[in-house]
Parts: C-alpha cells; structure tokens; sequence
C-alpha cells in the first residue's frame, strides 16, 4: 500500500478527498477515529439505569467494547459528504449502462419514500393498522399485472434475481402438482448471469442455445433441445442484445407444446411498455426490475424490487402471505391470504415495500399513456445512438434495436489496440458515464449503450460526439495511448483490479501494515 | 409527455427523420401486429405529481405508523432504534441514491469506499474477518448462508434451531425445495435451544448447526454447546446475530461461528413496512471464495494511490454463470452505505450504548408486565432487548386491543412457541422507550389483558 | 467571452462540470433551454379554464410569454446538482473564515425547519393557529435574552446589518422620546463595514476612533470625543481582531456618563457564550448573528436572523407586533402585542422564522452547559492556531485571542512577494477554504482565522500544516510563482475579478453575443 | 461534550498544554473576573437531540399549517403555490446551503453561477436590465428602492400608493425615521391608487413614485398613469411587482419602471411563518452603481475560462462603509439559489400557467363570495389571483369561525381599507386549489357570515 500518498489521513475537516479541490485520497472513518470522542445521542427515557453486569450474564457480555470507530457529527458528515463528491451519479449526468436502465429517478418518489404513514408503520402492526399498505401493494400488483398481461402476482422477491428464482420455484412446483418430474430450463447464450445462476439454484439444468445471425434465439437449435424434460425456458424480449425475438409467438407455442413454461426476465421491459406484454407473447411468468423500468433509483446497487406475475393457472402457487382485497368493492377492507398451494415465503416481511411505493407512485404519475411514451423513447433514443455510432463502432447485428444496441469495439482494437475497456474509460472523464462492456458475452469486445429515455437529443448528441472524439484520437500513436491509460480526471486514475483479488483486503483490519 | 422526458415534438420529428422513419409507432415494426398492443393499458392516464402525492398521502393516513399515536413495543426482527437526522441526510445524498453498481471503479470511490468502510464494521461487530457488500435481508443471508455451508461441506443436511426467526426459517424451507437442501428443526425447551434434541445418524450428518444470538424468543443461547457439536460432527456454524446487540454481547465469531449472518435494519434504517432491509453476511477467511455477492476490497490505481474495486469477481454470476456461488446481482448497497453511516454515528461507545439501554427497558418493562395476573414467562434464559410472555387471551386480540390505546404492543408468537397455543406474545424494547411510555404501557396492558 | 470553452453547452446529461470529471465549464439554465421542453406538474383541479383573454385586459397582458428556460426535470437536476459539486461547504471541510463562524450546522436543525407544522404556517393565521410558534419565539426571545443578559428582544431583523440598523433607530428613538437631539455614533476602525453603513442610515453621523497598539479601542482618543452629541457607540467584543476589549467597563461608564447608549454587534458572540454577557458589561443594545452564533447555515451568503436584545429601558420602543405570552402561568396563551412607543415594523411578517426555529434547536440541544463549551472551545481553537501560526506569519498583535486569531503575510510578501491573497487562494487548493482575507482593514495583509469549536485538533493541525508549507514553498522562486498561480486544482483558476467591474456582465442576456 | 465539537478529553489537555495553560476558564483571564457569569446561564442543560426534537414537534402541532386541515386562501404576500419535490431535493443540497457568500470565486461557482441565473430569471421577469443576489424580503427591497431613488434625484419626498402591502409600507415607514425621507400616501379609491390625489408643489417634488402590480387588493393598476407622473416630476418610477403574475401581465419594464421590488416566496419558498422569504430587486442599468446588495457578474479565470464573481463591489458595505448604497451583508442567496431552481421547473409556459390557473381559481371563487348575501367587492378594477371583500360581520370574526371550518379563509384588511371598518377580507386563490375545495369553502362561508 502506498500510504504516503495519504498525508493527512488523520485531518477530519480537511476536504481532502473533494475532487472541487484536487485529488487526494479520503481517509477511512477508522482513520478519521479518536479514542472518546463521539457523535450519537439518545432519548431520554428515565428508565432505571441498572448496570450491564446485572443484565447480561458474564459469559455472553463482551471483554473489551467492539471498536467501531470514534467521530464527531461533524467529521461524519464531513467524511461521507466528501465520499458523495466522488461518486458518479444520475444526478450528475448520463448513465448509459446497458441492461441497467439508469433512467432519472423522479424526486417526488423520494418525497413519497419518506411519508411517516408509509416509512415508521412495522411490519408486523395488525391488519387495522396498515390498511393502507395493503391497499398500496394490491393497486400496484393490479397495475404490474396489466402492464405484463398477467393474471396476479407477488411483490416480495427483493430484486431481479430473486424473481428469476422465485419463477424457478412456480415452474418446480407446478410440475410437482402434476406429478411431473422435469430436470431441465433453456436459456439463450445472451443471457444475463443471474439467469444461469437462478436455474441451478431453482434445482434444473442449465440448457445454453445459441443465438442466430440475426442476434435472436436460433429458433431450430431451440427446437431441436426440447423434449419432455425441459421444464421451461427463461427469456428477455427484447434480449441482451437490445433486438426483439420476432418469433416469440412460435417459441411460446414449441415450449407450451412439449409442457414447458416461458418465463420473461423483465429487466429489458422498458422498451416494450404499453406496446406489447409478455402475457400477450405467450409468457407464463415475468419478473420486473422495478429499479430499472419504474426507475426506483438503484441506490448504489440496490435495493431493488423484483416482482413476479404470473398467469392463472400459476396463481395458486405463489408466495404468501399476500396482500389482498376483502369484503365488497363499496367497503373494500385488505387483509392477508395465502395461496392454496404457495410455494411458501421468499422475504423475511412483505418485499422492499418503500421501493414498491415508489413504483406506485412512478405508474400513476405515468399512467397508459406516459408508460408507452417511457418505451417509444427509449427505443427512439437507442436508436438514433445506433445509427449515429455505426460509422465509429462495429454493429454486429446491423438492424433497428430496441431500448438499447450493441455495438463492438472489435476493428478498433484491431486497428488501434484501444480496446472496449479503453472506450469506457476515456468516456468516464468527457464527462458521462460508460456503458456496459463485454457483456453480452456472445459479441466480442461489446459496448452495449442504454440511454434510456430521459435524455435528451442534446445529449445524445454530446455522448455521440465524445465516443466519436475517442475514436478518431485513437487513429494516432498518442491518442492510443492516451485512451489507453485514461481516465486521468477522475478521483483515481485506472484502478488494479488484479491486485484487488490477488492481495486481498476485504477490511480495513486486513490491510498489510 | 412528463417532465422527466425531454423530447420536444421537434426533437422527436428530427430524429424520426435521421432514423428514415414516419412516426414512433414504426419503431416496434418489428414487433408483430398481432402481439401488439390495440387500445393501451387499461390503466389510468398519467395523473401530475401533485394529484399523486395526495394519492400516496391518502394511502399512508389510512395507515398507523409507529410514533406517537401508536407507541412501539413490537420486534421480531424489525425494531424502533433511533434514526438521527444526521444519518438521514447523509443516507439520501443523491450520488449515494442515483448510482449504480460500482463497476466503473474510477468513477464510484464514494460508494465502494462507503462499502468498504461497512463490511470493516461488519466484521467488527460479528468477530469474522470477511463481510460481504450486503444481501437483500436477514433471511435471504441465512439461505445464502446454508447454500455455502452445503457447498463447503457437501452435506445436504442442515439443523436449524426453532429459535430462529420463523419467517426466515419459512424462507429456507422455499429455496431449499430448489437446492434440496433437508432442513431439520431443533425444537426449544424454555425459550432455548434443546441441543440434545438433535439426532442424526452417518447418512444425515449436519452440514450446518443454525442458531440466533439472541433468539426469536430474545433469549441468550449458549453458543459454546453449538460449537462443540459443530467441532464433533465438521458441520459449520452458522449464527443468526442482531448487531445492536453485538454492542454488548460476545461476538459471534469469538463464540466461534464459520459464517455469520443478520438483519441489519437496526443500524439506520426506519421500519419501513419490511423493507428494504439489509441483509448482513460474514464469514471466516477460510470461505472467502464461496462468499455470496459483491465484495470490496482495497487496492491502488494506476499511480499508486489508494481505492477500492469489487473484487474476487468470479465468484459471481455475471463470470461463473450457472456455477456461481449464488446468483444475487442487484443488492441492498444505500442500506449498507446507511447502516456504514449509522455506525460511524453510533461509534464504539454508542452501539453499546443502545444495547445497553434497550436491555435496561427491557427488563424494566418484562417486570412489570410479569406482575400482570394472568401473564407468564415463556423462557427462563437471559433475554435481552426482546422477550415472550404467556397471556391469558389470545395475542392478536391483546394486540387489537392495545393498538386502541396507542401502543403496538408487540408481535402475536406462532403457536410452535406455545404447545399450539395462541397465546404467546413477543415484545421488544428499545432505547428508545421512555420509562413513561412503558408505565402506560403497563397500564394499559393490565386492562387488556383482563 | 472565452466561449468556444464551451464546447458542448447545451449537453444536458453530460456531467460536464462536475469535478468528479475534470475541469469543464457548466452551461447556464439558458443554453440547456430547448424551446417546448418543460418540467412543470400541476394539481388537477376542475376549476372552469376561463382563456388567458376572459381574465385580463388586453392593456394588461404580456405580448409573448416571458421567456424564462425550457428544460425538463432530469436537466434541471443535473444542472444544479453539478453546480453544488463546484460549491465549497462547511459539509466538505473546514472553513476557517474569520468573523463568519462557519461552523458544523447540526442535522437536527434542518429536520425541524421542514416539519409541516412549522413550515407551512401561514404569517397571517389567526392567534389561535399558530399558539405553537408564538411559543417558540417567546421561548427564544427568553433565551437570547438570557444569553446576552439583556431585558427583552425583537426577532423580526433578517440579518446582522438590519439587527445594527434596528438598533441606531432604537437609540434615535430613545433620544427623540426625551427631545434630546444627537448626531454622532462612534465606532472603532476596526469594525466590520456595516456598522459605518448602519449608522448613516440610522441618520447619525461617524466618528471613527482608532484602535491601539494592543488591538483595542484607544481609550484616550475615544473620551476625547465623548460629549453630548453622542448616541452611542457601536463595539464587538472580542473585537474584529479577536481580542477582548479588556477596558469594556470604563468605556460603558464614560459613553453612559456622557448620556449615550452601547450598542454591541453580536457578531463574535461565540467567543463568549456562557461565560460574560454583553449586558453585564455595560451594554443597552445587542444584536446577535443567529446565523453565526447559533449555526443556522449561511446558505450561500443567507439567509440569516439578527435579532436584536435591550436593556429594560429600551423596550417600550421595540419593533411590533411582538410575540407575547398571555394569559396565567398555569394556561399559557399567546399573542401579538406592539411595545407603546414601538419604532414600527422592521420585516414583512416576523423575521426569518425558520431560522429563528433552528436557532432555538440549537439552543435547546447545548444547553447553559453546551454553551459554554462552545465558546471555550472556539477560543481554544482559534489559540492553538495562533501559537502553532506565530512562527509562519506576523503576528500583529502577539497576545492571547479569543475565537479567531489575525495574523499577517506583511513580512511573507516582503520576503517573497507572496500575498495574503496568495496563500489563500493556495490552501484552497491544500483542501480548505482559506481565511478572511484583507480585514480587518487597519492589519496590513490580515489573515483572519476562526477554526470555531466543530474542528477537531486534527484539522487544526492539518491546516496549520498547510499553511506552514505554503510559507516554506514561497521561499524558493518557484513556490512563491505557484502560490501567485493559484489555485490550480479547482474548477475554475484564480478568476478575473477587474474584468468582471469593468465589462460588467450581471445577466445571460447582458453577455457579448 | 456534544457530539457536534470533536474535542475529547485528551485532545483538550494537549492543547492546554500547548498553550502553557491548565484549564479552559484561564483562556478568559483577560475578561475581567467582575464581568464572568458565575454560576452559568440560567437557561437548561442541554438535552440531547430526541428530546429536542420531540419538543419542536409539540410546539409545532399547536399550529395549524395550511394543508388538508387548513385549505389556504391566504394571501396578503404570503402564497401557496407549489413546491414540487425537486425543487426541496435540489434547494436543500448542502453544498448550497452550508456555505458562505462566496468570497472566494474559485471555490464557489456553484453558488455564483446559481446567483447569476437568478439575476437573470428576476431581469426578465422584471423586465429591467440589471437585478441583484436578493435582499431579506419585499419590504427591505422597498426601503433600498426608496433609497436609490432618493439618493438618485436628490429628492426625499416619495409618494407611495395605498395600494402597496400595508406592512411594507410600515416598513418603509420605521426606516424613515433615520434617512429623513419624507413618504405620503397616495390613497385608493375603489381599490385602485388615485393619482389626483398627489399634489405637492416645487419645495416636495417627488423623488419616487411607488405602486403596486397588482396592488394589495389584488388589483391591475394603471401605470402608464404613474408613468406620466414620473416622466413630468422627474420622479423616478418603483414598482411592487409580483413575480408569479408577471407570468402573464406586461413587465413593470415595460411599463417604463426604473425600479422593480418584490417578494419572491412565491418562487419555491413554503410559507413559512412569514419567513426566510427573498427581497427581489431590479433596476435600470442607469442604475447599477446604486444598486443595493451583491451582484454577481460573469468574467473569466487566469485561462480564459468562463467564470462568476462578485462584482461592483465597491458599492458595498464592507469596502465603501459609511458611504455604502446599503448595510446589507447577509441576504438570502438560499433563496435566491431556490428561486432560481423553481423557475427552471416552472420555466416559460409553467410560470404562465400558475399565474393563469391562478386567475382562473380566483374569478371563480370570487364570482361566487360574491352571490353570498351580505358580501360585497371593495374594487372594480380586474384583479389576478387576489381580490377584497365586505363582510357583514367584523373579518377577524369570520377569519376565525372558518378556521374552525377548516379554511384559511383569508386576511383581515387594516379598516383604512373600508373606510374605518374592520369588515374587509382579502382572499387569495393560487392554482393549488381545486374546484371542490372553492366550493366547499363557499359553503362554508355562506355559514359563517349569516
Ligand atoms: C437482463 C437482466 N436480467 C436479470 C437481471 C438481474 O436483476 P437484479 O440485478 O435486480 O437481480 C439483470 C440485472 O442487471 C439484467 O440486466
Ligand atoms: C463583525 C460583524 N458585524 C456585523 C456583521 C453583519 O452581519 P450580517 O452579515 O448578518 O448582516 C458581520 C458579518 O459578517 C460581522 O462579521
């Protein structure tokens, strides 16, 4: 560790790491630490002080306090305003991370998120305390279930790949009803990680098929795989690639006709909202990314929201307990229920409900038409990105995308050595955000750019002009260079993944000294 | 169209034109006519934001949150600790909201760092050297948690003590139908473990002895005895911690736990009707590399200087696919960031300050309310910031009936606590329960329960 | 206009200027502004929408909407959200600025000024809806006075200058009560620029005495001008040199002997909190700085609360309308009452209320005991700075401070040619904000430090450090040319501020096209 | 020690030490041992901060704030309109509001350039050249104005209409008594300002002449009429404009002001109890070097870059002292930043339409008040989203009975309004109130004036 590099480690008002004044490293909380000094302060209460011997037996009290870290008020917010400077957002600017949906986060659904009546109520309160939680989650489940073309659904899985597991464990246990042993769930090479990683954890094989030339699922192989055995089959439409899987509908049929079941990954739902549903494809179950299509801000990596809706016929299966309406639509009452044949709970409590307001509040503030806008812009703006980028980049599959495309740095790097990576960091310090590489991993050195639809042409058009800037550079010896070493204005400059894995320090307390 | 789209109709137009395309319809021309869409959502048309707080305000009146109308004495893995407005603020900061996965580390130090700076406390309070970056909740930690101690041992068998919260053991049982885990119960006597109610032979050895410290129940459990069966037969064990109670507590780790795991919500974040939460995950060096989710670690940049970058990345689905560790992508990371700040608030002397203070309540109010006639213990091990008690009527009319008076007086006990009885009851009190509030809490209780 | 800086001003999702990113200028609200874009939501409300021509007469109207900016909601979030990260703040670090007390403002503060409760309070609402702010205020006037040891007080000034000039109207008032005409007001050249300003537009006429070589106020100089044409006189104590005016009882005698009044500019009363009160030392008038004192932020240069605490005597003449307890100890009831021979109203309703909340938190959460801490420990601060300092710069007046310290560059310029601009505009660039700088006016190359009480010895010594490097570096040709460089790290280089006076550019439209 | 000072005990002894001290009081031996309090303030320990917090939420819920329990047809300067979301998430980013004026440009852009947007939004909507960082409220910009103008024509008699806010004119009043100027009243007639009542001759010519736009009784005054006035005295013209219905009326710079003030809580502000609001203030460029308070400028940095600063600083108090067009040193740039950030969402066609939607509300309420038997208009002159009535009872009296009735129904008039009586209202109607709400509050007012 070069620790020199980090002179005033201890120096809790020097705003040291603020990048408004240069770039110096911010020293930890620990380091920031001072025995006996402290910020918290607490109620008030006139209980009995009694002291920890008379509470705790002296087996399980503690020898020596736990050593968290010893900071004023004022060092705190110091410290971790100062972390926020260093920290892309957003907020900040354009986020055209592929897959990920980095749309604007509307700030009322923050003001929503913090309502006492919705932010302090315990999720255990009896049903009379929470009336309007319950009747919150049902709207909402009503509104997801039209959005997808589903017939109900259940909002606790916590993100999207619980949902993927969650449908996983629908597709076991529909079978099981059945008396129906099946071992397989195919899934398209283009898939997302999660996808794979759900179906082992769901108890399947994994069945890979190929995608065609086109960029969609190479619908022979597909059929040459299903049989009996396969359970379901797991796809996003539009896939990874941003392209719409036009044969869906005969898909749909093949798997519906051996016994199969289609489960939609609905992290791709921006593009498609209010202009086709998975339920109308033919899909059986779907899961949504609330974080990603109904912009619950993704907090840094999370939380997230990964409902699962489901058609009819699946209903029965579903997690409980499940917030439901009672008694008659003129005194309508909400209450709990279980299904007949759940599969049983997937969340300590009732799912990230504050994420869940949040959405709520995103499809009323929308509403049929604002949903359906949110869908032909993003595919406008990817679009426009596409056709404006495939002079500068390779497209690999050189048709009309979706809410996102994917582009190819592959001749680049052949001509210049400037490699995808080299694109995505050279992009950080014009002022964006990258977009995701190498993934999908089926398109070689892939750039996969989702503007979403809260950018506007101006800054399509400065997103565009800054990857072209990149590449014309990289036609000289030094431009090469200078992308490959980049970024060099930002907080830190390229950073040692290698030596992350190889000399690991997972904590403060495992650094070398 | 809404304020957070920006396209005029001239923008619109003009890039229809650079597409060579007519109208925005003609975008999904790829999308076959029939699957499309006639008519729209049957849902309302966008209503302004304003018309929609109301909306949302209507939804939230019509609930009682926990405060002053509706005093807290419920538990059972979410409680009502102090959240200052210091942590507030710095929680809501919008780099920390409005980002993503750190994946671009030059341009996300905040939050790694942040991260970072969690996982070291994490590991602090439970006594284990690795912590992860987070899981959706204490139940998703306590699946994940199994799935390594399977993958670690081989053994398919894990057991599971009736102390664990109920809801998370509901949980386990739902993933293990996937991963064909067999989940045995070990049953309590008194409020603890009955350690020799477990039976195994060759065939059915435990992968994983499962314990809470403290237990549903609130219960103190003694660890020593579950480390010595772990010692005896190689499985692994996992403790189900509370953090705030690790302020005062033997760590977990010094107990002797291969892999740790909690609910973090009491470090910072509301009550929140569930969620999010935090779900924390730790264990001993030894199983880094079955770790479950994102890990930060330190490093240096390309001159020398120091940063932090998610590491030991082929453990996770994105690279390892259908042979991950665990397939979780999208985290509870703002939860982590908030609990990191919460902590750093609290600070050595707080968290054990809060420990201790709720214990006091906790005991302070248990007295009273076991002089109640009619009202009895349901443990007799040391509890701590949580306890159960015997009524004489069924808990959810006590807790109907308090709710009138103005207190959440606790959570309704599953009958396997109470020889299929519905009369167990679990309360909790924390610091931040006056001694005024518990008196008329007493009281009122007292005429409840009559 | 350097414009071609600006290459892409109308980007909107481009984090141009965000630092995180390097050094680019950030477009204004009018080159993000795309005509037909817009951010506004409004309530749904049913009313008759009457046309723009049925409401008001055509002699009236607008010819064409006044032309404002067009952005969407994302935009104008990125827009200001990257303007905040081209902010230095107390939140990012210390802010050592000297007579601004720029200390930590409590969090709590922020949660009470946006309780519903408070902030959506109408100022006309009938007695009987707003009993909880009348309270309040009482509440506070009560403690203010007790603070400043004085008899009762106004709230209604907004900032210290309109405290000051509240006070002049306050002894004009009192001496026209008696028919007694006087035209002078003293004040010593040390004294910040308002108490000049003030005194002018309370109608009096100045008269500067000097300081003396120990930093106070010349006492002989000051009885040489003492007669009956004297109102008053206007003092901080400590002074703007942040030394205590050790002589303050003489002085209120001679000033009381003569007929006048002492005003003090509460200013710097967090040197003393708790441990000397002005009224105790003599004075009739005191305003306080709730803004510096009591940490309601500073917002940017405002807003702040200046009110305003007299001696018995001066209390009739008060501003009105007063927040007023009624009714007897036992049922409190509060109302409005205007002092008999009020000078008038000084605010269009009662002063910066939200401010004045927050200053009452404060006051609440420090107590008599925090109090005095925080005054003890702004003075040790400011000490320790002062010694550990003395051996770098000049130290005009070399004897122990109370909450701020003034040094001098004088020797450092002569040496090196490097200014007290210079170094400040250097530590900008070490991580701080830099010190008060050229003031007081009678200290050649002044340097004014006030740590405050919320820095921690690190930071002190952090800065010290910092300060210290900045003088050893001016001593090589290079150093001292980089001190008169800089800053080099910050968003914008050291900024042209002539130019700014002599083509002034005080609106978008009013730039050179 | 609070955890707001960071000094531990060790530190504290450390720097004694440093300082050749041996306790805190000896720092004070130069204030004289007579003038130390002894014993400490009699004020109570400090509490920590739960305790306070639950305290300010007491005092807080003995108000009534406007909202569901009190619909607001308050006006009198004080509105409600809306404040979205983003406009409370963006104004209270502590970047803005932790910081100090910004002394030093190269750190403070953020705030500068924010200011500089502000000034422009303000010229605009004023239509005049040049406006300033803000003054503390509407009232404190009137007194500036006055002062320019006085100081601009050498004159110190200035006619101010009736119509003007009666507080402000209070005001202007209170700082009479130290500048000497002479004010006279222009009296209404109707509710609008009657300009035939001006009559001085050579010895009081005015120096400013100064009306309100729209007036106190929400009026739309004639100002090519006070135009001529100035343009035959020399006078100079000071408009009271309001910044939301400048929206849709003809700029007071238009009309040929040489001054505009305002009040700008309508721009993002909530209401406050009156406070912190945001003195709006603009001018002619003839004016510049008059100009009151900071003004932020647009210039270049050491390479060329575009950069803001405060500028035409020798104005000011700080350099220019006793002889400084003002004292002002504090304002309300927060505000001023707020300001700025509400029109950006407002925006051209957002600040037209709540000023439209405004007048809307207010002729329907007021065509209805109207029909209410016993109530009379004081005016007859159009009037935009404000409008006075007569009652047949004492208005305090029906101000109080539809408090009960859950309306804010409006502001007493000072009975120099009604010719002595105190039976005027004056009643504000903003775009946030709907149809159901105007009619409800009808009929509530029908009840409480029979
Ligand atoms: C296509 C796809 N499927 C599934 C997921 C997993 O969703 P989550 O991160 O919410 O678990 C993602 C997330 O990035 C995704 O992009
Ligand atoms: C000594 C002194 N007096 C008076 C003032 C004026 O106070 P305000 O800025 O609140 O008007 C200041 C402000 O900087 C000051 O430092």
């Amino acid at each position: 560790m070069v620790d020199d590099l980090v002179p005033a480690a201890a120096a809790g008002g020097r705003a040291a790491s603020a990048p408004l004044l240069g770039r110096d490293t911010e020293p930890t909380l620990f380091e920031l630490s001072e025995p006996g000094r402290s910020a918290w302060q607490l109620r008030t209460t006139g209980v009995p002080d009694l002291a920890l011997e008379e509470l705790v037996p002296e087996a399980h009290r503690r020898d020596s306090p736990v050593a968290l870290a010893e900071v004023s008020e004022r060092d705190l917010v110091g410290h971790f305003t100062r972390l926020s400077h260093r920290q892309f957002s957003v907020d900040l600017g354009a986020y055209p991370l592929g897959s990920c949906t980095m749309k604007y986060n509307p700030k009322i659904c923050d003001a929503v998120a913090v309502l006492p009546g919705l932010a302090d109520v315990h999720p255990a309160a009896p049903a009379n305390c929470i009336q309007g939680w319950l009747e919150l989650l049902v709207e909402l489940e009503v509104a997801l279930c039209e959005i997808t073309g589903m017939a109900a659904a259940t909002l606790q899985p916590a993100a999207g790949a619980a949902g993927e597991l969650t449908g996983l464990l629908l597709m076991r246990a529909w079978f099981a009803a059945k008396g129906d042993v099946r071992r397989k769930v195919i899934i398209p090479d283009s898939a997302h990680g999660t996808n794979p990683a759900s179906v082992t954890l769901g108890g399947f094989e994994v069945v890979t098929v190929p995608s065609d030339g086109r960029g969609c699922v190479d619908v022979e192989a597909l059929y040459s795989v299903l049989d009996e055995d396969v359970a379901g089959i797991m796809l996003t439409n539009p896939n990874t690639l941003g392209l719409f899987e036009e044969d869906i509908r005969s898909i749909a049929d093949a798997v519906h006709e051996v016994g199969g079941l289609l489960y939609y990954d609905g992290a791709n739902l921006n593009a498609i909202l209010g202009v086709v549903r998975p339920g109308d494809m033919g899909f059986d179950i779907v899961h949504l990314n609330l974080h990603k299509t109904f912009a619950t801000p993704h907090g840094g990596g999370g939380p997230g929201a990964g409902p699962v809706a489901v058609s009819d016929r699946l209903a029965p299966f579903l997690p409980g307990p499940r917030p439901t309406r009672l008694g008659d639509a003129s005194s309508p009452r909400f209450g709990w229920t279980t299904p007949e044949r759940s599969i049983g709970r997937l969340h300590s409590w009732h799912g990230n409900a504050l994420v869940l307001a949040r959405a709520l509040t995103y499809v009323l503030v929308h509403g049929n038409d604002g949903l359906r806008d949110v869908a032909r812009l993003a595919v406008l703006n990817a679009n426009w990105l596409r056709k404006r980028l495939s002079s500068s980049f390779d497209a690999p599959y050189d048709r009309p995308c979706m809410h996102e495309c994917v582009l190819s740095a592959s001749s680049l790097k052949r001509a210049t050595g400037v490699k995808a990576l080299d694109v995505a960091k050279r992009l950080l310090e014009e002022g964006f955000h990258s977009p995701t590489v190498y993934f999908p991993l089926i398109v070689d050195e892939a750039l996969m750019i989702e503007p979403t639809e809260t950018e506007s042409l101006q800054t399509l058009e400065a997103l565009a002009g800054a990857l072209e800037r990149i590449v014309a550079e990289a036609a000289t010896p030094e431009g090469a260079l200078a992308a490959t070493e980049a970024p060099h204005l930002t907080p830190v400059r390229r950073v040692d993944e290698a030596r992350a894995a190889r000399h690991l320090v997972p904590t403060f307390d495992a650094r070398p000294s | 169209m809404s304020g957070y789209t920006p396209h005029t109709d001239a923008d619109v137009s003009s890039m229809l034109e650079f597409l060579g395309l007519s109208s925005l319809d003609e975008l999904f021309s790829v999308v076959p006519e029939a699957l499309r869409l006639a008519g729209g959502l049957d849902i309302p048309a966008g209503l302004p934001e304003p018309d929609v707080f109301a909306h949302m305000e209507d939804l939230a009146s019509a609930n009682r949150p926990c405060g002053r109308d509706l005093v807290c004495f419920a538990g059972a893995g979410a409680y009502d600790h102090e959240v200052p407005p210091v942590t507030r603020a710095l929680a809501s900061r919008s780099e920390f909201v409005t980002s993503y996965t750190p994946y671009q580390p030059e341009v996300a130090q905040g939050v790694l760092q942040a991260v970072f700076e969690f996982q070291t406390l994490v590991s602090r309070l439970s006594g284990l050297a690795v912590s992860n970056a987070s899981l959706y909740d204490g139940a998703a930690s306590l699946v994940e948690a199994v799935n390594l101690a399977v993958g670690a041992t081989g053994r398919q068998d894990v057991w599971v003590s009736h102390g664990v919260n109920p809801s998370w053991r509901d949980v386990l049982a739902t993933f293990a139908a996937g991963t064909g885990h067999r989940i045995h119960d070990i049953p309590l006597t008194a409020g603890s473990t009955d350690w020799a109610a477990m039976s195994f032979d060759d065939s059915d050895e435990p992968g994983a002895i499962v314990v809470a410290y403290p237990n549903y129940l609130g219960c103190l459990e003694d660890l020593g005895d579950a480390r010595a069966r772990c010692d005896r037969t190689g499985a692994l064990l996992i403790v189900a911690f509370d953090p705030i109670c690790a302020g005062i507590l033997r760590s977990p780790g010094d107990w002797g736990a291969d892999v740790v795991v909690g609910e973090g919500q009491a470090l910072g974040m509301p009550l929140s009707f569930g969620g999010p939460y935090l779900g924390l995950f730790a264990c001993t060096m030894d199983h880094v590399r079955r770790l479950p989710g994102r890990l930060v670690g330190e490093t240096v940049d390309a001159e020398g200087r120091r940063a932090y970058v998610t590491t030991l990345r082929a453990r996770e689905q994105d690279i390892r696919r259908e042979k991950a560790t665990s397939n979780v992508c999208t985290n509870q990371t703002l939860m982590a960031v908030t609990a990191a700040i919460q902590l750093g608030w609290l600070g050595t002397s707080g968290i054990a300050e809060v420990a201790l203070r709720s214990a006091r309540g906790t005991r302070y109010c248990r007295d009273a309310l076991l002089k109640v006639p009619g009202v009895e213990s349901l443990t007799t091990a040391p509890v701590l910031r949580e306890f159960s008690l015997r009524l004489p009527l069924e808990s959810e009319m006590a807790v109907e009936r308090l709710a009138d008076e103005g207190f959440l007086a606790g959570v309704a006990l599953d009958p396997s606590y109470t020889q299929g009885h519905g009369d167990g009851l679990l309360v909790a009190v924390t610091e931040r329960r006056t001694r005024a509030e518990i008196d008329a809490f007493v009281s009122a209780f007292e005429k409840a329960v009559r």
